[in-house]
């Protein structure tokens, strides 16, 4: 159930360029967060909430990690916040990744700032038993960021657009190299989850799908997606922000 | 403590403030933070004959003070908001307001028909004033003719006292009140959004999808309150008023300024609790500045 | 470095950044601040026929992301405007636009001819949205019959390039824009202020003496840019656009949809060396998003 | 010359009921500002800044003084700066108390919040040798403040409107037992400033005045003042805030 929390900050840490790491204190939302779900933070200033996904959690210390790119006001006030600050967040909101697969091998697609929520919903299947390959895309080398907390989820790939670290090109690239996984799993920029759905088309496939949001609750239909389903459309905050790929029409 | 009860014709409230339509769905999401009976009454996301789908996203854009928002009226139509929201709603002890929709007067009529024929709606808002759908919408809520002509259409066929919600994208507003006021109008909402754009410099082209939408929050408030008192000092009609309202003190400026109830809609989205905090607090801000009864606010906006 | 300069017809400015008019008075106190030769054109406070003392105090109010004003033209009238401030803004090195307003059709051509026979002004902004006076002002701007009689009177007396200023306060800008394109302006001016209104709680009444006022600043950018873009759709003249400009990528915004130099108003209050520090930032602004020109943005609009 | 100054907090001390005295550091103010001059100041996320009277100079710390009430949002935020804090202000503006007087004996009249330039100017006068008597009136005991700096320069008297603390009434109602000072000069509420106005009509007396500002610098118009000479009137902010008596209407 989605509360309205008042989160602390315990650590900021710079961990790529303008790309920020916050481990929030809160029991709450440590102890209900599913992977793939968001928090949608007020920034005092600002007239709407940001939706950012919750990357790790730590269910013992009580915390729950963001990881966010600076790329306007709002993420540049929060990436400013200092330990001991307080924020106002409504959470956990939305539907994460499914928990309930049985499939033996996972393959986690992230690209740029999409690379976050996928790293605890890796965890989480890593823990029970699964093997994970993840491919990360980044633009450049100095936006990379997690590549050692993925690597010891399983083989990680790395590709970046200009060829400055790992593979150069998309994610996509590496396709043809990997084998008998059983399903994915990708959040990243819409170009990249429509390049991936086109290439994976008979894999059971997860997309986690970003958009501008009003309320963040499902009360304002800001955030719809078509769908393939007789409804027609889905909203991303509440049914979303992850669909299986053959639900959504990007 | 003090009552907040307000009499509006035919619409009697426990306190006068009321979720605005757009901003609260069908209550749903907001009745798992607080009991949505505290509401004075719910405005329901406008209806009209089918479901719709709406604009293309982008469909939200934040601004100064404000927000752009470009809907463009997706709802599941009349029928299914019927059959499934208006019964989850009346599971409350709050009335419940149906805003309507529609792209020709026979659409209004026939919405409206089907919500008078339902018990459980109280009043209608007639949305003559959506700036975010090609057809119908602020055409209607532009030119006094065709808005009065929406109005009585909506009043052959309803029982229910009806609430014409009107554009401040007018050059007069108080002839538009007075048309509607003239074709039977019961009360007036005032107001929806003003239009506005926000461009994306990286795309060099509009943000949102449908290039415009309706700019709503604090940043419109001065707007409401000059176009809400204009109309008090000249039409003899009760006024739901909104804009920009996210605060207790707010609600008391558009009462001193002549509106009879309020409604808030985007200060939903920054904070859930906003409109159940409001009531808590409008009691302690009326003290503060010295009135004993919500009644002694009302009504003087023709003579401030 | 790249080259800032627009070129609007009749008036060539060595950037599109020019302060608004009433928000800089004559141009005195922010020399203080820097050079005034710094900036593309210097728009005057309004000029009337004779000197006026304007509205009662208070005259300005704060609201969300924005101010109301009632100012109400005060000005020393647009002899001594010609005789003292004119010269004064003649030292440096930019252009000398002046504001005119009346109550009269008469006394706008007054205004005008008196300014067209000096030789320091190079263009003439008419303001026809003034919101804050009982006569002459805002009927005039929002009445395309009125202003387009106004643009005819200024024009036949005047050899300076006329901007007409419009008043967002209408339902149809782009008739408005129209008729005053037709009456032979040069090139329009938007937009001025949205009427607005505060409450003083205390004294349950408008905190503003002369009851309402004029909405300014980043709260009415939206609707601005909305506007500017609509009429860049359908009328062939070039736009000076302001409303709620306080960085340059919000110069960025106004060119992207459809004006050809912007004006800085409110944001003048807030930081004296605003239009200054907005000419400074806009060449690393245009490579930021691309472009290599100013041109390359301007002229767009009608196409976004 | 008025100039854009960056000003450090370098103390913040609550004084009486809502009412805050900071401290800042800034060294072209705190040479420049003659008394009753004011700081316009910025506060991140208001449209228009606040106009607050200089109180107190220190030269040699290079600090100025700054005393107000939380009446709004505005001042409730300054109030809740810390020492370290930078606050961006425009100043010293406007035209202060007339230092030039020959006067032996002057009478400073202060009303609530009207009090703090009168102290920088007592202090100003004391030094050249003058001799000053002060009447303080607050609303209440507990809005009290800087009875004992004003002892300091001279004979204070303290009035209070509900009298709890020093006579109860109103500055005024202390006039009659006050003889032969030359010239009084004033700050408080316009209603105080007009009763002062009227009950001592034959003094030379100054008087500062409030008015809501837009641009704090003489641009605008927003500020003005009926004056008794011919151009009519004045612009508190550029012309004033401190007036003769006689020059202006309130
Ligand atoms: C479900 C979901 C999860 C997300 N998780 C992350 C994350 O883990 N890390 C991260 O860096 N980013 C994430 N984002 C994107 C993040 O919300 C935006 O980067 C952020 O809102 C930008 O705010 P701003 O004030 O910096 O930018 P501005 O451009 O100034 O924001 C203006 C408005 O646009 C909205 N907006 C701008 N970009 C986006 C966007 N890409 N998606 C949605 N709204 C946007 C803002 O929320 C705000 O309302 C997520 C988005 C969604 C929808
Ligand atoms: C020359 C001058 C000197 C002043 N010196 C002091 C001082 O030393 N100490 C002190 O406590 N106060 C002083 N004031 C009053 C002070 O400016 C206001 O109390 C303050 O602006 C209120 O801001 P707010 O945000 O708290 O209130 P809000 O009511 O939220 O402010 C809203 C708007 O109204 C304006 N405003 C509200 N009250 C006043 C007022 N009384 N005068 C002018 N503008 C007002 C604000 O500046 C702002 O623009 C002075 C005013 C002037 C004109
Ligand atoms: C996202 C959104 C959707 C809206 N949908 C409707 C609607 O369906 N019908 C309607 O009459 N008004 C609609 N409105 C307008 C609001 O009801 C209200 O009139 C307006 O937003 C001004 O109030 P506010 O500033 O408190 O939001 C909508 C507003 C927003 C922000
Ligand atoms: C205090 C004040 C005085 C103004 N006086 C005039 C005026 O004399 N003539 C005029 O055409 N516009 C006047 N305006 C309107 C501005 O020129 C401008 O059109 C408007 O404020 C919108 O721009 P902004 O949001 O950047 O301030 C005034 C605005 C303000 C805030
Ligand atoms: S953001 Fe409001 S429905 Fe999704
Ligand atoms: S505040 Fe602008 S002239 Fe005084």
């Amino acid at each position: 159930m989605i509360q309205k929390e008042t989160v602390t900050v315990k650590s900021s840490k710079t961990v790529a360029l303008n790309t920020t790491e916050l481990i929030l204190q809160n029991e709450y939302l440590s102890q209900s967060a599913n992977p793939g779900q968001f928090i949608h933070v007020y920034i005092d200033g600002f007239m709407l909430r940001r939706p950012i996904s919750i990357a790790d959690v730590n269910k013992k210390e009580q915390t729950i990690t963001i990881l966010f790119k600076q790329s306007g006001k709002g993420t540049e006030k929060i990436a400013s916040y200092q330990p001991g600050n307080m924020i106002d967040v409504l959470g956990p909101c939305g539907n994460g990744f499914p928990l309930e697969s049985t499939d033996d091998k996972i393959l986690l697609i992230g690209g740029g700032i999409g690379v976050p929520p996928l790293y605890y919903f890796g965890k989480k299947m890593s823990e029970t038993g699964k093997e994970i390959i993840s491919i990360l895309g980044f633009q450049s080398k100095k936006d990379l960021f997690y590549e050692q907390e993925f690597q010891q989820l399983g083989t990680t790939y790395i590709v970046t657009n200009d060829g400055t670290y790992g593979d150069k090109g998309f994610v996509t690239s590496l396709f043809n190299k990997l084998e008998n996984y059983d399903s994915y799993y990708a959040c990243g920029p819409i170009p990249m989850l429509k390049a991936v759905k086109k290439e994976l088309p008979n894999k059971v496939g997860y997309l986690s799908i970003e958009e501008r949001m009003g309320c963040g609750i499902g009360a304002c239909f800001a955030c719809v997606i078509p769908t393939t389903d007789q409804t027609g459309y889905k909203k991303i905050c509440k049914d979303g922000p992850v669909f299986s790929a053959q639900e959504v029409l990007l | 403590m003090t009552s907040l009860a307000v009499h509006l014709p035919g619409l009697p409230l426990k306190n006068p403030i009321m979720p605005a339509s757009g901003c609260f769905g069908f209550g749903r999401e907001f009745s798992q933070f607080y009991d949505l009976s505290k509401l004075g009454a719910v405005i329901m996301k406008a209806a009209t004959g089918e479901a719709r789908y709406g604009n293309q996203t982008p469909r939200v854009a934040e601004t100064s003070a404000g927000m752009l928002n470009a809907i463009g009226l997706q709802n599941p139509g009349v029928e299914s908001i019927i059959q499934t929201e208006v019964p989850f709603l009346a599971n409350y002890n709050t009335s419940i307001i149906a805003n309507i929709a529609g792209s020709t007067i026979s659409e209004y009529k026939m919405v409206a028909e089907k919500f008078n024929q339902t018990k459980d709606v109280h009043a209608l808002e007639v949305n003559i004033s959506c700036p975010n759908v090609k057809e119908g919408g602020i055409q209607f809520g532009t030119d006094p003719v065709m808005a009065a002509k929406v109005t009585e259409a909506v009043k052959e066929v309803s029982n229910l006292p009806v609430y014409v919600k009107l554009s401040p994208n007018v050059t007069d507003i108080t002839s538009m009140a007075s048309a509607v006021a003239s074709a039977g109008a019961d009360g007036l909402s005032m107001v929806n959004t003003l239009t506005g754009m926000k461009i994306n410099l990286s795309k060099r082209k509009p943000l949102l999808a449908n290039k415009t939408g309706g700019l709503s929050g604090p940043a419109i408030k001065p707007v409401a309150l000059r176009m809400i008192n204009e109309v008090k000092q000249q039409v003899n009609l009760p006024i739901i008023g909104m804009g920009g309202i996210a605060s207790a003190e707010d609600v008391l400026e558009f009462l001193i300024a002549g509106a009879d109830a309020v409604a808030v809609g985007t200060a939903n989205f920054q904070n859930p609790f906003i409109c159940s905090e409001i009531i808590d607090q409008l009691p302690v801000i009326l003290e503060q500045y010295g009135y004993s009864s919500i009644q002694e606010v009302i009504g003087k906006g023709a003579r401030i």
